[in-house]
């Protein structure tokens, strides 16, 4: 490996499709879903901070950073202050995964998929004990309520990854989006993992429908109560940059990644382009999911998730078992 | 099962109401309930005996700013019983329109806030946008948005002219269509129904021993309007009907609220086709003879009380609100409280509580103690206001 | 004879002298009752003649008497008063008859100072809980300092 | 005590589909209608105020008789009397005035007019008293 190399590989994992691409990413997409969830509503959402509000979410982020950290007493240090820390190392590792510039992501070895899905129940386990850390009653309802949650979607979200990687016959997200090549999952026979996979990522995020983990009206902030200043700021970061994950993650399984008509010289600029395209379609069904309904009881989530997106799932199985 | 409490505290980001619910909870389950109003007592009915009659009405129509209409429509109603002089039927009518628009108004705004107690946001964006047809016919009317100031002792402060008369009954149209959708929307949206039916259960035999007043009684089945019972303005020849569901829950609630909307359109519509010629005022003299007035309104959460015990002078002797969200308290603590098979889950209290439209600004009122001096003074709002002056000076 | 006489002169015809006096407008009923019998008028009120919603209680220091007056009724309201002496007011709670009165009750306590036997929990529902328990504001001995005019602190 | 609840409504399938339609049709409507804010420093003149808005106090000396009616109809002692060379009439300290019209309503001159002026704030209290 010859120095510069190593310079490259740095540049991408700091750079390019690595770290500051991803911020950036992150708040154009929590931007985007805001004023989108705006216009839906027939409201104007954020107008003020740079052009057409762009900045909105950039200027929420620093001066959560300039606000003061307030420890409460009784509370869990160590993990007061790992918690936030981790979950913002973890989604942007996450990220590293994703074939962005090309069809395979900075990091890719074979059965990197089986990475991506560890890392999705990792992040809500962290919101679990950034919950159980605060020693707070909202906050201890709040991570209880994101753990059984997370008991409700998370077994319908692994069987439709796992049919994408069935049709696929491998684990490595470069071979997914190799064998896409001919015609997207999303047409093929994974439409309805598409469908699940959304309403676990919706979950994942704890959106409207799901986001009772953080329930506004009933236990004020939920898990994150007690956090403020710069863990507050880690923490909403973390969750965007999550978003982008998981859109990037369902453009990867259901849309073929970064694949679509190339002109050979620019290959790494148009992937690129069609990733953010594609992403910004799937973030728009999110948002649309978001304004479209309220939010449901904890015991309604679960037995939803088990009537509903279950039977669904493992209806996908087979289809791809028979068809494949 | 280790029970602890969660206050759903006075101050709280979603509730607008200065309400302290001290929940006893299991788990998600709620066990029991107990709450205190005293955080918003402004001392009204100790201010109103120093004020004379005609000072009082602009204090009343502040007890509460959504159904402040009802308020000054009962007081000038009260008042009016001490003078048992003929008010002109045109005022009447112009009453019994502005009352029934501030209704709308409410109901509108109650059916924005349940759905976004129940996390439905794009309703509660959708019904605060085409409150603002109401709200702005209002203010054409009376002059103000939310303090009307309409209903004057002796009759009604403006006239409606053509015009307003042509506009109000664009407006109407408006507001029925977009109501039609939002009952639509209400009975059949399938989280709203998941999230509101069988939650907040109230027996009609609660309903009735807990004396429950408005859409709260009605939604479980019990036929009590006091518009139609004890009419009052212009009321007995004004037609509707009462909306009534037997459901006996906060799904029962959206739709009787939502229906009533429909009815409030049409008499409107009918009071402004058939509006009697004439006066809108007649002068009354600063002092009424002796006697004491009892008057019930409907306001939008429910039957509104009224009583002064006067003795000619012009100030009253003693003068009693009894508001609807009081009379309800007694129904929200069997709602909230889980029994046998009916559960109440932490989820559900906030649409529970959002379904008995509190108003509990309404309910109290404000007084000060200073515990060092052991000296206790009443403030009235104004003074409230100079202090207020004197921190930000 | 209209409905409101008819109902008084069954009353009267039930209770005889126990009712004091009684007064009539339209569609209200107004009675006072001695408070040995405020109690069973009104049990006799909800339960034979089914008026079970109360719809409020009023407590009006007079000269020389607090009185209270219990509002029942859908359409015609009737109003039962009854004296209760001044520096030692207690009256029987109508709790166990009509469970919505709690709320109008436990306000009495509070503004009027009025003890209330029976009442199943007589705390505090009005006023703040470090207001002291001995001074009840609707009382007319509670003087309440007369608004002055907007003092000017100078301002800039 | 055992409660039974009866839940009798119909929740067939189909109505919920074809509601969730509706509200998906209504948001994507939405998509191109204007929209509902009226962006209030930048777009101030699309704010309509109606004729009779109550708004803040206007004060015709040449009209006033004195007859400090104004004085005790208002409810929040906004108005004080003082004597000047013509005789009695009213200052009006609008730190105190809730605009209800009262004295708008009682002055038999028609003296006092309220006006459709609605942006009533000021950083010195000297300019908020109506001479």
């Amino acid at each position: 490996m010859t120095p510069e190399s190593y310079l490259i590989e740095t540049l991408k994992v700091l750079v390019f499709p690595g770290f500051t691409f991803i911020f950036i990413l992150a708040l154009f997409y929590e931007w985007l879903d805001r004023k989108f969830y705006a216009k839906l509503q027939n409201r104007v959402g954020p107008l003020y901070a740079g052009p057409l509000g762009i900045l909105q979410p950039l200027a929420d982020f620093i001066k959560l950073l300039s606000k003061e950290d307030i420890v409460p007493k009784g509370v869990d240090r160590i993990l007061f202050t790992a918690t936030p820390l981790f979950s913002l190392t973890l989604s942007i590792f996450a990220t590293l995964l994703l074939p962005i510039f090309s069809y395979k992501g900075i990091l890719s070895f074979e059965g990197d998929l089986v990475i991506a899905v560890v890392l999705l129940t990792f992040l809500c386990i962290i919101t679990f004990f950034a919950g159980i850390a605060s020693y707070n009653r909202f906050a201890i309802i709040g991570a209880e309520r994101s753990f059984l949650q997370l008991i409700g979607y998370e077994v319908p979200l692994m069987i439709s990854i796992v049919s994408v990687a069935l049709n696929a016959r491998s684990l490595t997200i470069q071979n997914i989006v190799l064998s896409q090549k001919g015609i997207w999952y999303i047409l093929g026979p994974n439409i309805l993992g598409f469908i699940v996979f959304l309403f676990a990522a919706q979950a994942e995020l704890e959106r409207i429908p799901f986001d009772l983990p953080e329930a506004e009206q009933e236990i004020i902030a939920g898990w994150n109560v007690d956090y403020s200043g710069r863990r507050l700021a880690m923490f909403r970061l973390a969750k965007n940059i999550e978003l982008v994950f998981l859109c990037g993650l369902a453009v990867t399984l259901f849309l073929g990644g970064p694949l679509g008509p190339v002109v050979p010289g620019f290959e790494p600029f148009l992937f690129t382009i069609y990733f953010i395209i594609k992403s910004i379609f799937v973030l728009a069904i999110l948002t649309i999911v978001r304004a479209l309904f309220a939010r449901l009881r904890i015991d309604q989530i679960v037995s939803l998730s088990w009537k509903y997106l279950l039977p669904l799932a493992i209806i996908q199985f087979l289809i791809v078992r028979l068809i494949v | 099962m280790s029970t602890f409490d969660i206050p759903i505290g006075p101050q709280h980001p979603a509730l607008p109401e200065p309400l302290l619910l001290k929940l006893e909870v299991e788990g998600e389950t709620v066990v029991g309930v107990d709450f205190d109003v005293s955080y918003m007592h402004r001392g009204i009915e100790k201010l109103l005996e120093t004020k004379t009659y005609f000072q009082g009405l602009p204090l009343v129509e502040r007890i509460c700013g959504i159904c402040n209409a009802a308020h000054g429509l009962c007081y000038t109603l009260n008042v009016e019983k001490l003078y048992d002089k003929e008010i002109p039927p045109r005022a009447q009518y112009l009453r019994v329109i502005v009352e029934e628009l501030s209704r709308i108004h409410s109901h509108l705004l109650w059916l924005g806030v349940a759905a976004f107690e129940i996390g439905f946001n794009t309703m509660f964006m959708y019904t605060w946008r085409d409150r603002e047809h109401v709200m702005d016919m209002l203010e054409a009317i009376t002059g103000n948005r939310v303090t009307t100031e309409y209903s004057q002792i002796g009759g009604v402060r403006r006239d409606i002219t053509p015009e307003l008369a042509e506009k109000l009954l664009k407006t109407m149209d408006v507001v029925e269509e977009r109501t039609k959708y939002y009952i639509k929307v209400a009975l059949t949206e399938p989280t709203i129904a998941k999230r509101t039916q069988g939650v907040g259960y109230l027996s009609p035999e609660d309903a009735k021993a807990t004396c429950s007043v408005g859409p709260v009684i009605r939604a479980s089945g019990i036929k009590f309007d006091v518009r139609a019972d004890d009419p009052y303005a212009a009321h007995d020849e004004v037609p509707f009907n009462v909306i009534t569901y037997d459901s006996c829950d906060v799904f029962g609630r959206v739709v009787v609220r939502a229906q009533e909307l429909l009815e409030c359109v049409n008499m409107i519509r009918y009071a402004l086709k058939n509006l009697p010629s004439g006066p809108f005022r007649i002068k009354l003299p600063m002092k009424p003879n002796a006697g004491e007035a009892l008057t019930r309104v409907e306001a939008p959460r429910g039957e509104l009380l009224h009583y002064t015990l006067c003795e000619g002078t012009p100030k009253p002797y003693r003068y009693k609100v009894r508001t609807p969200t009081l009379a309800n308290l007694g129904a929200l603590r069997v709602m909230l409280t889980s029994k046998g098979r009916y559960v109440v889950n932490i989820g559900d209290v906030p649409i529970i509580y959002g379904s008995i439209d509190p108003c509990i600004c309404c309910t109290a009122r404000v007084q000060f103690i200073d515990v060092k001096k052991g000296k206790t003074w009443t403030w009235t709002l104004d003074e409230i206001r100079g202090m207020s002056k004197k921190v930000k000076a | 004879m209209s409905f409101e006489e008819s109902f008084l002169n069954e009353l009267k015809s039930v209770f005889g002298e126990k009712i004091v006096e009684s007064k009539i407008s339209k569609r209200r009923i107004f009675l006072k009752v001695s408070p040995e019998h405020y109690y069973e008028v009104i049990q006799f009120l909800v339960k034979e003649k089914g008026l079970y919603h109360l719809e409020t209680m009023t407590a009006t220091e007079l000269k020389d008497y607090i009185e209270i007056i219990a509002h029942l009724g859908l359409s015609t309201s009737v109003s039962v008063k009854t004296a209760v002496d001044k520096n030692s007011p207690t009256i029987i709670s109508l709790c166990n008859l009509i469970p919505g009165a709690e709320f109008y009750e436990r306000e009495i306590m509070d503004l009027m100072g009025v003890k209330f036997e029976g009442h199943p929990n007589p705390k505090r529902l009005v006023l703040p809980q470090d207001w002291p328990t001995d001074v009840h504001p609707l009382r007319k001995s509670f003087e309440t300092r007369h608004n002055q005019p907007l003092r000017d602190v100078g301002g800039e | 005590m055992e409660i039974s609840i009866t839940f009798s409504y119909h929740t067939v399938f189909d109505c919920e589909v074809d509601c969730v339609m509706s509200m998906l049709s209504e948001l994507l409507k939405n998509l191109f209608k204007k929209r509902a804010t009226v962006l209030y420093p930048e777009e101030r003149d699309k704010v309509h105020v109606p004729e009779g808005y109550r708004g803040k106090l206007e004060f015709y000396r040449e009209k006033c008789i004195g007859c400090t009616l104004c004085y005790q109809v208002c409810p929040s002692y906004t108005i004080e009397i003082i004597t000047d060379e013509k005789g009695k009439r009213p200052v009006f300290n609008l730190a105190r005035c809730t605009y209800c019209g009262q004295c708008e309503d009682i002055c038999p001159t028609k003296s006092i007019h309220l006006t459709k002026q609605f942006e009533v704030i000021s950083l010195d209290k000297k300019d908020l008293v109506v001479k």
